[in-house]
């Protein structure tokens, strides 16, 4: 059973990654891409921790952390581009 | 899936390709990126394609190709270097050539940058 | 309020107890040599970075930020809920808002606390804190500050205010006392 | 120490470029050139004793990490590796000499930089690991990128970027290159590779082709090879003299893996692709040297000229490595230090006499007479008859000795109508060049000043080049018996069984 | 048991990602579609942290908790990406839709 | 050793008369002439048994290998030359001593000519033909050298590069020749080469060897149509000219043509391009000395007409005709030396060399009047004169060849109408300067000059007197055994002699004399066609094919350097094409036998976001921001491949990387413009995707050929040794630090370098900061949000604690140094965003280019330690130790390589940053920390 959820969950998570990349591609707005590209991040953090799961392993958790701690980092670092231009002023 | 990653590497390929014949320098360096994926996914996929077999010690009982792992992490770092080298020096050729086209001068001198004001 | 620890080495308790968490977190274990690194980091990286905090009230009241923990908790449960039900249902007669409430706490990491509480339970987000870090003194009681939010349904704007107010800021106020 | 020598011409520059980072030398100048010309010369000094190790024992094989090949990263030293780590590394000393007259403070960490160059190349001339020389060509290049822009002005950063991107496109080759032939034949280590080739059969054949023939694209490029050359001459024309004349290595190092990697890997034992790319290197080799002739006598000033000059030793070199016999190796080696020493000598002229010119600097037109036109005058007659490869000097005994190992080839009819017609050329351009610059003056009043004068420091370097030119005559005996010995033991496939065997 | 709770978890993260992601495509203006990633990510990604949590530490050997700190750190920053997007959402002038109330409440850039 | 000191003594006269300077003129002289005159004396010691016929020799090695020899040879045609270059060269030197004014420099005059008369020396005495060349090329130096003496005239130095271009162009072909011949021959040894000419003659390579030493020779004795240098060589002081082409310099292409006479010599090909080159030559110089108005330009073309006559002999089949020739040599040099000392002397007592000019000299200078018209005489070849004889043998030997078969007549012929021509411009000589009425407008008023001025040619006419007169008597000896050399040990029956009775060759003579008379009388209507003739300059031709050339070159250097570097991507790119596309078409199939795993829906997906976010990377790269978010979808889906293709380690460090990454291109984005203007044309656009797909397509079929191939590698052993070996459960990581350290060690110095390097780019670099965005909005006034700075300070701890994690535990799981590093570096990177630089560099106050140093010290030293344990560089050692109560831990080498590894990227990721951000921070030069 628990393969079956884990393919259905898998192809949910995989349903909002192509929803996160359209709103990529369609934009309008740059902060409306920037917030898919964010959630995009969160999303395979999810895709990589099913990975796992499914594969039954833990060596990709450290993957998982680094996005959620990255991800972070470059969204700040794109919005604050666009605030201030100069990123580390 | 073979046929898919060799795909996937031929697309960077030519995308990356592609932004380096451009003529404006961070083109260029998209390029540079995505050409540097294409080669880092090429050379990882010398030692073959494997799925779940990391080469950990006692997480599995067969184990992907380490080597060219090692190849490409080697890479990647060498390809960060060199990318933070050309940014750097773009934004050089930009301070001093005034444009940022690769040749240092725009064929057709209109192409104006945003206004400047010195700091 | 209190800006300082007694301990030199202790700059901040809870930092310290939450990285020995973290550590043990990150290991998945509890053994004797775990525990003993644990302690270590725990206090060598908090007087490491400690040129990088910006002085802030500390907690005073443990029990009480723990509660608040857990209604947090509760409450985010429930709002996202909420929340889903609003985007899954028609959006056209959703009544989204930007609402300004004024703030009484005075220093950046409780405003920041009670910022990300309103942005993760009812569907409210924040979306600036008025006045901007320019002229933002921590503990400066002369200016009156504002948290902007943005409301996905607004009903009532006045009735938001007091539930962030009353639920989220007063105890705030109470457990760094300030 | 001594089980060690091998290691050192790599570990000690190293060293260097770190503690030339640390104070006291970090901060203070003249404690840095101290340091740096010393280290430089404890280098060489290295080298030299590892060459007479090699001399007197032989192959010199080091497993770093004590993990033997083909699963480590060893170290071969044979005649012709250490022979050109000691060229590096003199010139090494030889320009940390020549900047400490001023050059050095142009710019932020010139003497680490130098040092880290030295690292790469000497690194890139000793590893037997394909993998491993794709990580020293990238120290070099990094490297080379900085001191490139030492001092640099506008067209230097132009000049600069090209370069920079080229080699970054090149890289990428180098990696799809490695990949490849990791992908077919299971190693790295690069007689592990020359064995595993000749066993290879079906398809893989052709995949195998692949990866040499685009090695040969990244050696190319590296070495200044029609029609990848296209970089060098602004490239090096634009470059700090003294950094152009560290530069004169770089293109050898391309020229270098070509020998090794087409007459140890493809060479005599490949079976089906034995010697895959020799007809490509012969012909792009001739081509080379017919354009670098064009591009001397179209040069308009003397950097440029001696770029072009590299361009021609290349052209040279390269149809040397195509012709495959320990003959013409032999003829390459020597060559090779010639033209190394003397294109060096000239790039350092060509900046002292810019210095002595003021506002014409090293254009080949008329222009103030030099402050010390007997001094440069006699290097620059030396220098021009070395290269022109007139008697006496070390240029003729290269050019009788090509000429010699290319008679009875297939297109010999070819390569000598050509080859001394670009000598005629290179004669022509020296020669009018040296005479405009010295001897046609429009202005008589010299604006040259008295700190224009050459200081002590650039002569000694200058003169170690120059000097290199009748030494290399005089000593031609010992010098061919060595080179002879080295393209043995170049063409010699025992050695491999050597190498994999840890040097035993 | 445990592959219920799991599979119960599994799913409840599953659409909660899911009704982020749509929020983020449905929404009228850029405002609205914050709201979902920025708070039904979260709880579905906790849910599903959580889920993997107690898969670890039923199927292999001793408990597995580190997933909570993932949980940890994107409820530390998730609302912070949103304030610092909704920031320049602002900056850059974003019309939200006529009905929304309060705009004036929006200072100028200051 | 007598052989070796001939030329040694010369050179060593070249060093000390440098070294004169200090010393009176005199003093000079007599230093500079000791040492030739002890040569020359040695060489008359040795004579007598060069007479008796006998070949001296000596050789020592130089490089055996290449078959170099230093090997000299004293042989009767050697002899001849070494008395010419000798005899005269002192003659000269004593001559010079009077010509240069104080204003020139003796000693670097004579420095020259010794190293001339040394190359000369070398050349006839060498028995080595590479040493030959070597002499020969020395030659073509020298002679610049000497030929633009006085350098501040242009006409002097182009002169001398004319001369050089021509003689060393001809010395090139000479090169190859004497290869060949060598070749041929199995040695470049001369005593083997003149032995064997059979096997020299009948070998295919004759007639291409012939050619190429011809080439030599000819271009050395300006034999037509490579006679015009000789001419502009005359820029040279008269001495010099003196010696150079009379017995020297344009000698030694005869010399050449004599020397390898026996081996080359006696086939048609031989006769026909040296007797017609040589009778051309003969007849053009004859005809163009008379027209000439300069003394010097005059003798320059009776030279060349003479050198052709010489030419001309040795391309006669007979025996005889070689003797004549070598007979000629040494007359010419005799009269030809003698005449340009005299036209000296004029020119510096009267300041002219313009016949125009001079008239009447009778008056002012008898005695040297007298000599010069001496002679003067002897070239025109009047009785009683050296010059008479040879030309009396010359034109016997023109009646005895058969060349031309049935037009053989036609070459006596054209001889005395050459004679003819000898006659007329020595008659002008000698009338046209020293009679011919009144001198017009000299500069000086003439005089005699000094008494020892004159003694050289004193020396020099007498011989040419004795000669004419005794010949037997003086040259028997000399004559005998040089053609005893040059006809290879046979000499036929030859008598000099005065009188041969009425004979043809005295009629021609006569005539010769008689119509060179007429010819001088009638002048002026010869004159006048000439001039009635388009005059063309060998010179200005020279020059402007020089220059047609020069541009010819730039233009195509222009065209193909054009500073373009896309036209150079596009070569390379082309050129991977090439390579990687040939040998693919050879394949019998592109897959392989591995059997293939099946497509899952997560890889499709997976590989689809990748092709979105590249596609669009394209598509919107104009927008650069947009491409920017969308390259870092690509970054993002290559780091989850890596997760799903079993590469944690690969997958972690992508991550980190691609964040830096990112706000390296931020930043970049910030100083760059933000659009990309629309440059190429569409037509452009179509070739790049065309290029860039067909490459793609290429590597594409390049990857599935390799991943579709089982592959037996030498990883196993990684595997096997991980734990063993390198102590680490993570091969990866063990490979990274221990198996391959090596390059990790290099790798860690690139990043360091990199760093290096980007500071030293931007260090206080003036940059122009954008006051608005893109679309021309103002940046935002707040400049740290609160928020976000407070939050980001209690994220600062936690990543510590993450790094360290990830470091510790990268021996045995995914993790490591550089990951650990990359993610300290991103946390301090979140601070400079959140409080700026200043506020960093507040708190942060270490030295970043220490911290790399040490970094790689740290790593550099791991691997040195191990040379105390008697190991190799880098060897690791761990080992595990039970502590009480805390565990067994494990200790290695390798972690504290990895804390190296560490170390640096931390160091210089935070320098590339801080350097950029500094850039933009208060205008306050408060300088970031290298
Ligand atoms: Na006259
Ligand atoms: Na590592």
């Amino acid at each position: 059973m628990l393969d079956t959820v884990i393919l259905i969950v898998f192809t949910m998570i995989g349903v909002s990654l192509l929803l996160n990349v359209w709103r990529l591609l369609i934009g309008p707005s740059l902060p409306d891409r920037i917030l898919a590209l964010d959630t995009m991040y969160i999303n395979s953090i999810a895709l990589i921790i099913l990975y796992g799961m499914s594969m039954g392993t833990t060596l990709y958790f450290e993957a998982a952390l680094l996005i959620a701690m990255l991800g972070f980092v470059s969204t700040v670092a794109v919005c604050k581009y666009l605030l201030r231009g100069d990123i580390i002023e | 899936m073979e046929l898919l990653y060799a795909s996937c590497v031929g697309l960077l390929v030519t995308c990356g390709v592609f932004l380096i014949l451009r003529s404006r320098t961070f083109t260029v360096v998209l390029g540079l990126t995505m050409l540097s994926y294409a080669v880092n996914l090429f050379l990882f996929s010398s030692g073959r394609l494997s799925l779940n077999k990391a080469a950990v010690l006692g997480y599995s009982s067969e184990y992907a190709d380490p080597l060219p792992q090692a190849l490409v992490l080697t890479a990647i770092v060498i390809g960060f270097a060199m990318t933070a080298f050309v940014v750097i020096l773009a934004i050089r050729g930009q301070t001093d050539l005034g444009s940022d086209h690769v040749d240092g001068h725009t064929p057709n001198k209109k192409s104006t940058q945003n206004k400047k004001v010195k700091v | 309020m209190r800006l300082e620890t007694r301990f030199k080495w202790l700059p901040a308790p809870l930092l310290s107890l939450l990285l020995f968490i973290v550590w043990l977190l990150l290991n998945n274990s509890i053994s004797v040599g775990h525990l003993v690194l644990a302690t270590i980091l725990a206090t060598v990286i908090p007087l490491v970075t400690s040129p990088f905090r910006i002085k802030q009230p500390l907690v005073i009241k443990p029990g009480l930020a723990f509660r608040h923990l857990m209604l947090v908790l509760y409450d985010i449960v429930t709002a996202n809920v909420q929340v889903a039900i609003l985007i899954l249902g028609p959006t056209k007669n959703l009544t989204p808002g930007f609402v300004k409430v004024p703030l009484d706490l005075k220093y950046s990491m409780p405003i920041t606390i009670l910022a990300s509480t309103v942005s993760l339970t009812p569907g409210t987000v924040s979306a600036e804190v008025y006045p901007g870090s320019e002229s933002f003194i921590e503990g400066d009681n002369s200016e009156q500050r504002f948290l902007l939010i943005h409301v996905l349904d607004l009903k009532d704007e006045q009735a938001l205010i007091n539930t962030i107010k009353q639920r989220y800021e007063a105890p705030l106020k109470e457990i760094f006392a300030c | 120490m001594i089980q060690n020598l091998t290691f050192l011409p790599i570990l000690l520059p190293m060293l260097a470029g770190v503690f030339l980072l640390m104070p006291p030398f970090g901060t203070n100048k003249k404690s840095r050139r101290f340091a740096s010309v010393l280290l430089s010369a404890v280098t060489f000094l290295a080298s030299l004793a590892l060459l007479l190790k090699v001399q007197a024992d032989g192959i010199q094989v080091y497993a770093i990490g004590d993990w033997s090949a083909p699963f480590g990263i060893v170290l071969v030293a044979d005649p012709l590796s250490t022979l050109l780590v000691c060229l590096t590394a003199l010139l090494g000393f030889v320009c940390a000499l020549y900047a400490s007259a001023g050059d050095d403070e142009k710019g932020s960490f010139f003497y680490p930089l130098l040092h880290f160059l030295i690292l790469g190349v000497n690194g890139a001339f000793l590893t037997g690991d394909a993998f491993n020389l794709f990580v020293f060509f990238e120290v070099l290049l990094i490297a080379s990128y900085s001191l490139l822009m030492h001092g640099g002005d506008k067209r230097n950063t132009r000049a600069a970027l090209h370069y920079v991107i080229l080699n970054l496109v090149g890289s990428a080759v180098f990696l799809i290159a490695l990949a490849i032939l990791y992908g077919v034949l299971g190693t790295l280590n690069m007689a592990d590779m020359a064995q595993k080739v000749a066993l290879l059969q079906g398809d893989d054949i052709y995949l195998a082709k692949i990866g040499g023939l685009l090695l040969l694209v990244v050696f190319a490029l590296k070495g200044a090879l029609l029609p990848l050359h296209l970089w060098l001459p602004n490239t090096y024309a634009t470059a700090m003299p003294v950094v152009a004349a560290l530069f004169a290595i770089m293109t050898k190092v391309g020229v270098y893996s070509m020998m090794r990697v087409y007459t140890l890997i493809f060479g005599e034992e490949a079976g089906e692709l034995t010697h895959m790319a020799q007809s490509w290197l012969w012909w792009l080799a001739l081509a080379t040297i017919a354009m670098g002739a064009v591009g001397v006598l179209a040069s308009k000033d003397l950097r440029k000229l001696v770029a072009n000059l590299v361009i021609v030793s290349v052209g040279t070199l390269v149809a040397l490595v195509a012709v495959q016999t320990i003959e013409a190796s032999s003829a390459a080696i020597y060559y090779l230090v010639h033209s190394t020493l003397v294109t060096a000598a000239l790039f350092l002229l060509a900046d002292l006499i810019g210095r002595q010119r003021g506002e014409t600097s090293d254009r080949i037109t008329a222009g103030p007479p030099v402050s010390q036109p007997r001094l440069l005058g006699v290097c620059f007659l030396i220098a021009g008859i070395a290269v022109i490869g007139m008697p006496p000097l070390s240029g003729f005994i290269g050019k009788v000795w090509l000429l010699k190992a290319t008679l009875n080839l297939e297109y010999t009819m070819v390569f000598w109508p050509l080859y001394l017609l670009a000598s005629l050329a290179i004669l022509l351009g020296v020669s009018k060049a040296g005479s405009t610059v010295f001897w046609n003056h429009k202005t008589k009043v010299s604006e040259t000043l008295e700190q224009k004068r050459v200081h002590p420091s650039q002569l000694v370097a200058l003169i170690i080049l120059i000097s290199g030119a009748p030494l290399m005559a005089i000593f031609a005996g010992p010098l061919s018996e060595y080179a002879i010995g080295a393209a043995t033991q170049l063409h010699d496939f025992n050695n491999i069984k050597v190498i994999l065997s840890g040097g035993q | 048991m445990t592959e219920w709770i799991i599979s119960i978890l599994l799913l409840i993260g599953g659409s909660f990602v899911l009704v982020g992601s749509i929020g983020l495509v449905k929404m009228p203006d850029f405002f609205m579609r914050l709201h979902g990633p920025t708070k039904a990510t979260t709880l579905g990604m906790a849910s599903l942290l959580t889920a993997a949590m107690v898969f670890f530490s039923t199927t292999q050997a001793g408990v597995s908790v580190k997933e909570i700190l993932i949980s940890l750190f994107l409820i530390l920053t998730a609302p912070i990406s949103g304030y610092i997007m909704i920031k320049s959402a602002i900056h850059h002038k974003l019309e939200s839709i006529e009905r929304t109330k309060g705009k004036d409440n929006i200072e100028g850039d200051f | 050793m007598t052989l070796l000191w001939i030329p040694l003594l010369s050179l060593l006269g070249s060093l000390i008369s440098s070294m004169t300077g200090k010393l009176t003129r005199n003093q000079s002289t007599g230093l500079t002439m000791l040492l030739p005159v002890t040569a020359l004396l040695m060489t008359i010691n040795l004579a007598p048994a060069v007479f008796s016929g006998d070949v001296i020799r000596e050789t020592i090695s130089w490089i055996p290998l290449l078959g170099i020899d230093i090997a000299f040879r004293l042989d009767g045609l050697a002899l001849l030359f070494v008395f010419m270059i000798l005899g005269i060269g002192i003659l000269v030197i004593f001559y010079a001593r009077y010509y240069l004014s104080s204003n020139d420099s003796m000693p670097k005059l004579y420095a020259y000519l010794l190293l001339f008369m040394t190359a000369m020396l070398g050349i006839v005495m060498s028995n080595n033909v590479i040493q030959l060349w070597f002499f020969w090329e020395l030659t073509s130096i020298s002679s610049f050298l000497l030929i633009s003496y006085w350098w501040q005239k242009p006409e002097a130095r182009k002169g001398a590069i004319m001369a050089l271009t021509v003689t060393g162009g001809g010395g090139l072909a000479l090169l190859a020749g004497l290869l060949l011949l060598g070749d041929i021959v199995g040695s470049y040894n001369l005593d083997i080469i003149l032995a064997s000419r059979e096997i020299i003659q009948a070998h295919a390579w004759y007639e291409v060897t012939l050619i190429l030493v011809l080439l030599g020779a000819f271009t050395k004795s300006a034999q037509f149509p490579f006679h015009f240098w000789l001419p502009h060589a005359m820029a040279a002081p008269t001495p010099v000219s003196a010696y150079l082409h009379s017995a020297t310099m344009v000698k030694a292409g005869i010399f050449l043509l004599a020397r390898f006479y026996p081996a080359l010599a006696g086939t048609d090909m031989w006769f026909i391009l040296v007797s017609l080159t040589g009778l051309t030559t003969l007849l053009f110089g004859a005809y163009v000395a008379l027209f000439k108005h300069d003394l010097k330009g005059l003798l320059a073309y009776s030279t060349i007409s003479h050198l052709g006559l010489i030419t001309l002999l040795f391309g006669l089949d007979t025996k005889l005709a070689a003797v004549a020739a070598i007979f000629h040599i040494i007359n010419h040099a005799t009269f030809k030396a003698s005449l340009f000392m005299a036209t000296g002397i004029i020119d510096h007592e009267t300041g002219t060399r313009d016949m125009r000019k001079l008239n009447g000299m009778w008056r002012f200078m008898p005695y040297t009047a007298t000599l010069a018209m001496v002679a003067a005489a002897a070239m025109a070849g009047v009785p009683l004169l050296n010059g008479f004889l040879s030309k009396e043998m010359f034109f016997a030997e023109t009646l005895h060849q058969q060349l031309l078969g049935s037009m053989s007549w036609l070459i006596p012929v054209f001889a005395t109408i050459a004679g003819a021509l000898a006659v007329a411009y020595s008659a002008r000589f000698i009338h046209d300067v020293f009679f011919n009425g009144d001198p017009i407008g000299l500069p000086k008023q003439p005089s005699e000059p000094p008494r020892y001025m004159r003694v050289p040619i004193e020396i020099l006419v007498a011989l040419c007197l004795l000669v004419g007169i005794f010949p037997s008597f003086i040259i028997d000896d000399i004559l005998t055994a040089a053609s005893f050399a040059v006809l290879g040990g046979y000499v036929p029956e030859f008598e000099v002699a005065l009188w041969h009775g009425f004979n043809l060759p005295l009629l021609m003579s006569a005539i010769a004399v008689g119509g060179g008379l007429l010819l001088y009388t009638q002048r002026r209507y010869l004159f006048q066609f000439q001039a009635s003739l388009p005059s063309l300059s060998a010179k200005k031709g020279f020059d402007d094919s020089i220059y047609a050339m020069t541009k010819w070159c730039q233009r195509k250097i222009n065209d193909i350097e054009n500073g373009s570097l896309q036209r150079y991507l596009m070569l390379i790119f082309l050129v991977v094409l090439l390579f990687a596309g040939g040998p693919l078409f050879e394949m019998s199939q592109v897959g392989g036998q591995k059997q293939l795993t099946p497509i899952d829906v997560h890889n499709a997906m997976g590989a689809a976001l990748l092709m979105v976010g590249a596609i669009s990377t394209v598509i919107w790269y104009r927008k650069r921001v947009v491409s920017l978010l969308m390259i870092s979808v690509v970054g993002l889906m290559v780091s989850v491949a890596f997760t799903r293709f079993s590469a944690p380690d690969l997958a972690l460090t992508q991550l980190t990387v691609e964040v830096v990454t990112i706000v390296l291109l931020m930043l970049a984005l910030f100083f760059l413009p933000q659009h990309t203007p629309r440059e190429s044309s569409s037509m452009r656009v179509v070739r790049d995707v065309g290029i860039s797909v067909t490459l793609g397509v290429v590597v594409a079929s390049i990857c599935y050929a390799l991943i579709t191939r089982p592959l037996e590698s030498i990883s196993d052993f990684f595997i096997a040794n991980a734990k063993t070996g390198g102590g680490g459960t993570n091969v990866v990581n063990v490979i990274l630090v221990d198996f391959r350290g090596f390059d990790t060690l290099g790798e860690i110095c690139v990043l360091g370098i990199a760093a290096l390097g980007i500071y030293k780019l931007l260090i206080n670099l003036p940059l122009f900061i954008p006051a608005k965005d893109s679309e021309g909005r103002p940046w935002a006034k707040e400049r740290y949000p609160i928020l976000l700075a407070s939050i980001s300070q209690s994220l600062l701890p936690l990543a510590l604690m993450v790094s360290f994690y990830i470091f510790l535990r990268g021996h045995n799981l995914p993790g490591g140094g550089f990951i650990a590093g990359l993610v300290t570096a991103i946390a301090f990177i979140l601070q400079y965003i959140a409080h700026g630089s200043n506020w960093i560099s507040e708190r942060l106050t270490i030295n970043y280019r220490k911290i790399i140093a040490s970094g790689i010290a740290i790593a550099l030293f791991t691997g040195v330690g191990s040379w105390f344990f008697g190991k190799t560089f880098m060897t690791t050692w761990y080992d595990y130790f039970d502590i009480p109560f805390i565990g067994e831990i494990e200790l290695a080498s390798a972690l504290v390589f990895d804390l190296g590894v560490y170390i640096t990227v931390v160091g210089a990721t935070l320098m590339i940053l801080a350097s950029l951000g500094q850039l933009t921070t208060n205008a306050s030069k408060k300088e970031v920390k290298n």
